[in-house]
């Protein structure tokens, strides 16, 4: 048991580093480290821009998507390369955060089902960041029921045409290209009517409206379909076989480990130690103390479960669904550790300005953004889900609906 | 016994709810969230014509003089609808103040002027972050005028008057501090609009340069003023908390009826049903707390620290728990700024705070239980 | 608002206060004032002997079963005289332990469903404890799943004959008579084939063997039926509607409200005002008073809960499944609380025999005790679902077996 | 990187748990439970010839010499298995203080008894309620002899020696406190057994009447010592406590699987599979937080202290609470003594407190932290 590099790992590290060293975008270093859930901003730059630049560095480089192929735009190399990259990216793989669902479900769908002269061309622009693309699969009526979707795509000779609605599509406002996963059987059971196609987010038809959050930002979109046409040659899968094609986007989901899922923890340690309450210290009031050593060791007890992860993935196993743990733990304990932190500011909590607010209104945006953790990517109850039926082998929920036409599915709970 | 309110005062609550529900839907609430009005001044008249502005004020002082009780009825019905309008500060906090420290001439100065929706009052106790204390009160009162920085203080922005905390003496012990009344629009005060998480009610930084300011009650007795007027305020806020709670958890009901996921309701899944259990739970405990604070209140009882800081500490812990869990019944819509979920999301935060924390409360209470249990 | 008497009620609570003052066995409320979860005794006496003298005298002088009519060895009390009665009782009401089952549950039940000679000649020795009674539902097979027992009834003529094992079945090592909830139709679904019956406990065939449980004590017991007979005439209600009837039974039990609920607060309370921890008295601990409010409001919560559903019921209006909250509730506090208690008291915790614990082992006795609190008379689960059915109105759980005859429903998860 | 325990050891994890599920089987476990045995003398000397008793003591005492990992794996096992033997006291304790401050004389003449499986040892460390603490300790060691009283004392009666903190000086300081060891079969000891809520394992009142003691290590570094080796044991014992949080869980997993109600296992209700997924949630926290502490012990590594707490508290917390729920997912059959979910429960609540509760743990967890932190 040790923390150490092979040789191997340690020439990787070592060239990384360096070259991280020399070309990685410093200015942005000490804001991209401060960035906490529902706060990242960089001054008076366009994040996009910083980070398409940096992705695009990285691409010439060879640092882009390393677990590749390179004839993709990758570098062909190991899971574990790949976290020690991430470990020594630090702070700037916060500027990755638009491309994640190109480079770890988008990519990974194409690999897998598109033809092969399509993946010569399109994956290399998504590595290097220069073509953004997003996953169009969640719709209003579907939620954690993502086959329950109705987005049609029907048949006219060669081509598709799609109507309805997606919604909760991050990122489609400066997207080139999405998965887009479609009804097109009706009248058989949800799962079996469905088709995965990949599109230009520039088609005549397609229109994105951005969503404003619960915390007034808007990270994500909703997206309409209006008679938008998609060749048969960009459909991915057979037909009404798109729910295993999404089943293997989703599971490169979680293959996506290492990215860190955000506490709170910290940034509430710090404050605590700087914040001096009535009767002293907070960090010497027992009270506060308690309740910091309960997070402390769920925010370690995440670590170094994510490290045991990292170790399995690189003896060469796969990792499981034992890391929708980080999801479920994380996102309830955020939305708690930031009232926690209001709390301890009192009457003053409440102030969220960046100028009025105790160190700068960070743990008030947390928890404000925090409800969308506990939804987004899976909600704490599929994720409970997943780890009582995967993990622990127990019966799934009774799918009323499993051997239901679509079409005769109720869409209503009560008249 | 009847640990419950009058039919007299269920009608109140009815005719309250009606009131709000047509005169403050959702749509009005966000008026204010969006910005574009400071407040609900319509709603704010309309409180007064129902005499709900007045409503434990005594005739003599323009009010309907019928008392506490009713108060806290009308308190819940003004959490339910989220109302965006400065009836906690200006009833349960100025006026409350005066009710117990006023003399008869300020009474009839201001009290009218409440009950009529024509004064907007509010407290400025606190001086940045920190929890009631006489420590942290820096604000100076020499020669008839205040110099000093009170922050935050709910609504503040809107408000005509202000009791304020301020230092008379340097003994180091609670009598150093005096409660005054100040003109807001006078001189000598600069207001500043403050940002915070709930945006359906204002907070403000105000700044007192030799404003001119009026003795409330006497002076050296401040602290203790303040400490019965938190209490009072405790209870009625402790109302609107579970206001507020009842409607988040009927919000996520209904969602959790109406909702289909895997071809059933989302609240045939024992994981909805049973969070919404426990919602339903909690909002419950609260409830039968904030009754006895409510008595306690109404009979001016012994008990009312204790009942205050148990209804204030249910109360925070439900409507925060209901808040947030409706969120998650309703999955990723309740996450959108279009759903309400949000408004009761960022009340329920905020109101957690502005008397003080949850973890001053705790506090607070078992001081309070110990020194029962000493006597 | 108030918590005052009406004219009335205060003239029934000074005659009730005076006759108890005159007549409880005074020797033992000190004993029965401390007895906490999972530890209750009084040295050198019988329990059971002292409550059976205690109802007997209360029974005499017209004391017993408040709220029967008079024939039948009650008062005609309203409901809210009953709950003055317990108020003034007070410790003493703990002598009733053993006969809440039979006044709470059987009695109402025969109320409901026996003939009127028979109710004539079984109620009043059953109001004043010279009769006990239990309740035999429970099944192993069976667990939340009352509906699911199996214990047979086969008419041969006038009899019944009755063959099977129940389980849990409180006091049935010193029950005179029981109501028994039977299957006798195995071929319908498995609400439609139930009978019920009462029982002479002394009948031919029937072995009454205690269980020990995890606690060690035996509160409760199995009881083997080996061709019981029972005569047609001891049949409640009509054959193959034992359903029904048991809903009266577990509808009465409900409505014993104002008995309390023990969530350990009081006593745990208590000890934090008198212990000394390393540091300091522990009630000026930070951490020792964050715990002790949060369980505080929970206790009181629970209290006025109370108070208003007695405030109801004074008012004629009925108590409905609201009061599932206390049960659950205190279940899982009152195991909280034990254990912290035990926190408290460092390594030295551990320690049980009442010569050597800390407050003779009262909170060890409560924190072996309190898994059975979650469990008996609903377990947290079917209290959440009732909550959830019948406060909120949502949808009841989906069933598999609701219109598949009993005997075709599956026994075994895995094969 | 490897954050994993090596093949061997792994290999060695399944050596022991096969050994122990034919040795120790919860019939064996049961002998003890119900006082026919006050520990298993069969399974300890099994032990002591597997190796398992020496593991982590040098092969010049005796021991296989192996390390401090390959203990966790036997701790996780023995954990499992609730294994009713004194292995916590002699080899967490006992043989670690000896190893950390003995001399080699001490050494040579206890870690191969300890080894082999003919002495069990302990740590005489409280004296009533409370957590470690220097102040706490008022058993006098004077001219060689020790006075006064100890209790609780794990494994105390069986045991046939101690480690015994005693005072020696009287500045007031941690430098008061010394180390012994006490032949507790000779003169001037009186042991009596108490009754504890694990019955698998023993506790003791010890009292020293000039008792004859042999100081262990320097006099005045016995706080140093006992500070160390708590945080070891606190690492040994948090694989003990993951070891019954994983079998509990899989006990309740299990019943979930095998148990029908309404026509379709328990385990396809939601909130069952739920309470579940929380169980394996806190149980693989705090496995990864024990697998740290391994780490750090095995290393010797500055980060040891913060490790340690952190294993302690997180594995202290999963054991009690999948001890808990698997009762409840057993609904009554938990509760009957026949079903072994109880000997899981005592065992999570009884291991909680022996070497200082959970609160003990938090505070240090934190002071730690804040250490580190400030360095």
């Amino acid at each position: 048991m040790n923390f150490d590099d092979t040789p191997q790992e340690g020439a990787f590290r070592a060239e990384a580093k360096a070259w991280i060293a020399a070309n990685a975008p410093k200015q942005y270093e000490e804001e991209l480290r401060k960035a906490s859930l529902g706060r990242f901003q960089l001054k008076g730059a366009n994040i996009l821009e910083v980070a398409k630049a940096w992705q695009k560095k990285k691409a010439d480089a060879g640092w882009a998507c390393l677990h590749w192929p390179k004839e993709y735009g990758g570098r062909g190399s190991s899971p574990i390369e790949r976290v020690i990259w991430q470990q020594e990216e630090g702070p700037f793989g916060r500027l990755s955060s638009m491309f994640i669902i190109g480079h770890g479900m988008c990519g990974p769908t194409m690999m897998a089902f598109a033809g092969e002269e399509q993946k010569r061309s399109y994956l290399p622009p998504l590595a290097s960041g220069e073509k953004i693309w997003c996953q169009l699969f969640s719709e209003p009526a579907g939620g954690s029921d993502v086959a329950g979707l109705r987005t049609r795509a029907e048949k006219h000779g060669d081509e598709w045409v799609i109507n309805g609605q997606k919604i909760w599509t991050s990122g489609a406002h400066y997207s080139d290209y999405g998965i887009l996963l479609t009804r097109t059987d009706p009248d058989v059971p949800k799962h079996k009517g469905l088709t995965m196609f990949f599109l230009d987010m520039k088609s005549p038809g397609v229109e994105v409206r951005p969503i404003k959050q619960a915390s007034g930002a808007s990270d994500f979109n909703e997206v309409y379909f209006t008679d938008v046409r998609i060749p048969d040659s960009q459909r991915l899968g057979t037909v009404n076989d798109g729910w295993n094609v999404s089943l293997t986007t989703l599971m490169n989901e979680r293959m996506s480990i290492g990215a860190g899922v955000s506490t709170g923890f910290p940034e509430l340690f710090d404050f605590c130690n700087s914040l001096m309450l009535e009767d002293g210290p907070a960090i010497e009031n027992r009270a506060v103390r308690s309740k910091l050593a309960n997070w402390a060791v769920k925010a370690s007890g995440l670590k170094y479960t994510s490290m045991r992860a990292i170790s399995a993935l690189s003896k060469g196993e796969r990792p499981g669904p034992e890391n929708s743990i980080g999801k479920l733990v994380a996102g309830s304990m955020i939305q708690d550790v930031a009232a926690y932190a209001l709390d301890l500011q009192g009457a003053a909590g409440a102030l969220s300005g960046i100028e009025d607010a105790e160190v700068a209104g960070k743990f008030q945006a947390m928890l404000l953004r925090a409800p969308g953790t506990r939804v987004e990517g899976g909600t704490d109850e599929i994720m409970r889900n997943i780890i009582a039926e995967r993990v622990l082998g127990l019966p799934g929920d009774i799918r009323v609906d499993k051997d239901v036409p679509f079409n005769k599915i109720p869409t209503k709970g009560r008249n | 016994m009847n640990f419950d309110f009058s039919d007299e005062q269920k009608q109140m609550r009815d005719e309250a709810r009606k009131f709000l529900s047509e005169q403050c839907p959702p749509k009005a609430v966000r008026e204010v969230l969006d910005g574009k009005a400071p407040y609900d001044k319509a709603l704010w008249k309309g409180l007064a014509e129902m005499g709900f502005l007045g409503v434990a004020i005594p005739e003599q002082f323009g009010g309907a003089g019928a008392g506490h009780l009713e108060l806290c009825v009308i308190a819940e019905e003004m959490g339910r609808a989220l109302a965006p309008v400065p009836f906690s500060s200006t009833v349960y906090l100025a006026a409350e103040a005066i009710l117990i420290a006023g003399s008869d001439a300020q009474k009839q100065k201001w009290l009218p002027k409440i009950a009529s929706g024509d004064a907007i009052g509010t407290l400025a106790l606190f001086e940045g972050h920190g929890n009631p204390s006489p420590k942290a009160v820096k604000v100076t009162a020499n020669g008839g005028v205040l110099n000093g920085v009170k922050k935050p203080v709910a609504d503040g922005a809107i408000a005509d008057f202000a009791v304020v905390a301020a230092r008379t003496g340097s003994s180091g012990r609670e009598s150093d501090f005096s409660l005054f009344i100040v003109d807001l629009k006078a001189g000598g005060v600069e207001v500043k609009s403050l940002t915070n998480i709930d945006l359906t009610r204002g907070q403000a930084e105000i700044t007192f340069k030799d404003a001119k300011a009026e003795p409330l009650g006497t002076t050296g007795e401040g602290w203790s003023v303040i400490t019965q007027v938190l209490d009072r305020a405790a209870v009625l806020m402790a109302f609107e908390q579970v206001g507020g709670a009842d409607r988040a958890l009927e919000m996520g009901r209904d969602y959790a009826l109406d909702r289909i996921a895997f071809g059933r309701p989302i609240g045939s899944f024992q994981a909805v049903k049973h969070m919404l259990a426990d919602m339903y739970v909690s909002a419950t405990l609260a409830r039968s707390n904030c009754y006895y604070g409510a008595w306690a209140l109404s009979t001016n009882a012994g008990e009312l620290p204790e009942a205050a800081a148990a209804a204030r500490i249910s109360a925070t812990q439900a409507f925060q728990h209901c808040a947030k869990n409706n969120i998650q019944v309703h999955g990723g819509m309740g996450f959108t700024w279009e759903f309400d979920c949000h408004m009761y999301y960022r009340r329920a935060n905020a109101v957690a705070l502005g008397l003080g924390s949850l973890s001053y409360w705790e506090d607070a209470l078992i001081d309070r239980m110990r020194k029962k249990n000493a006597a």
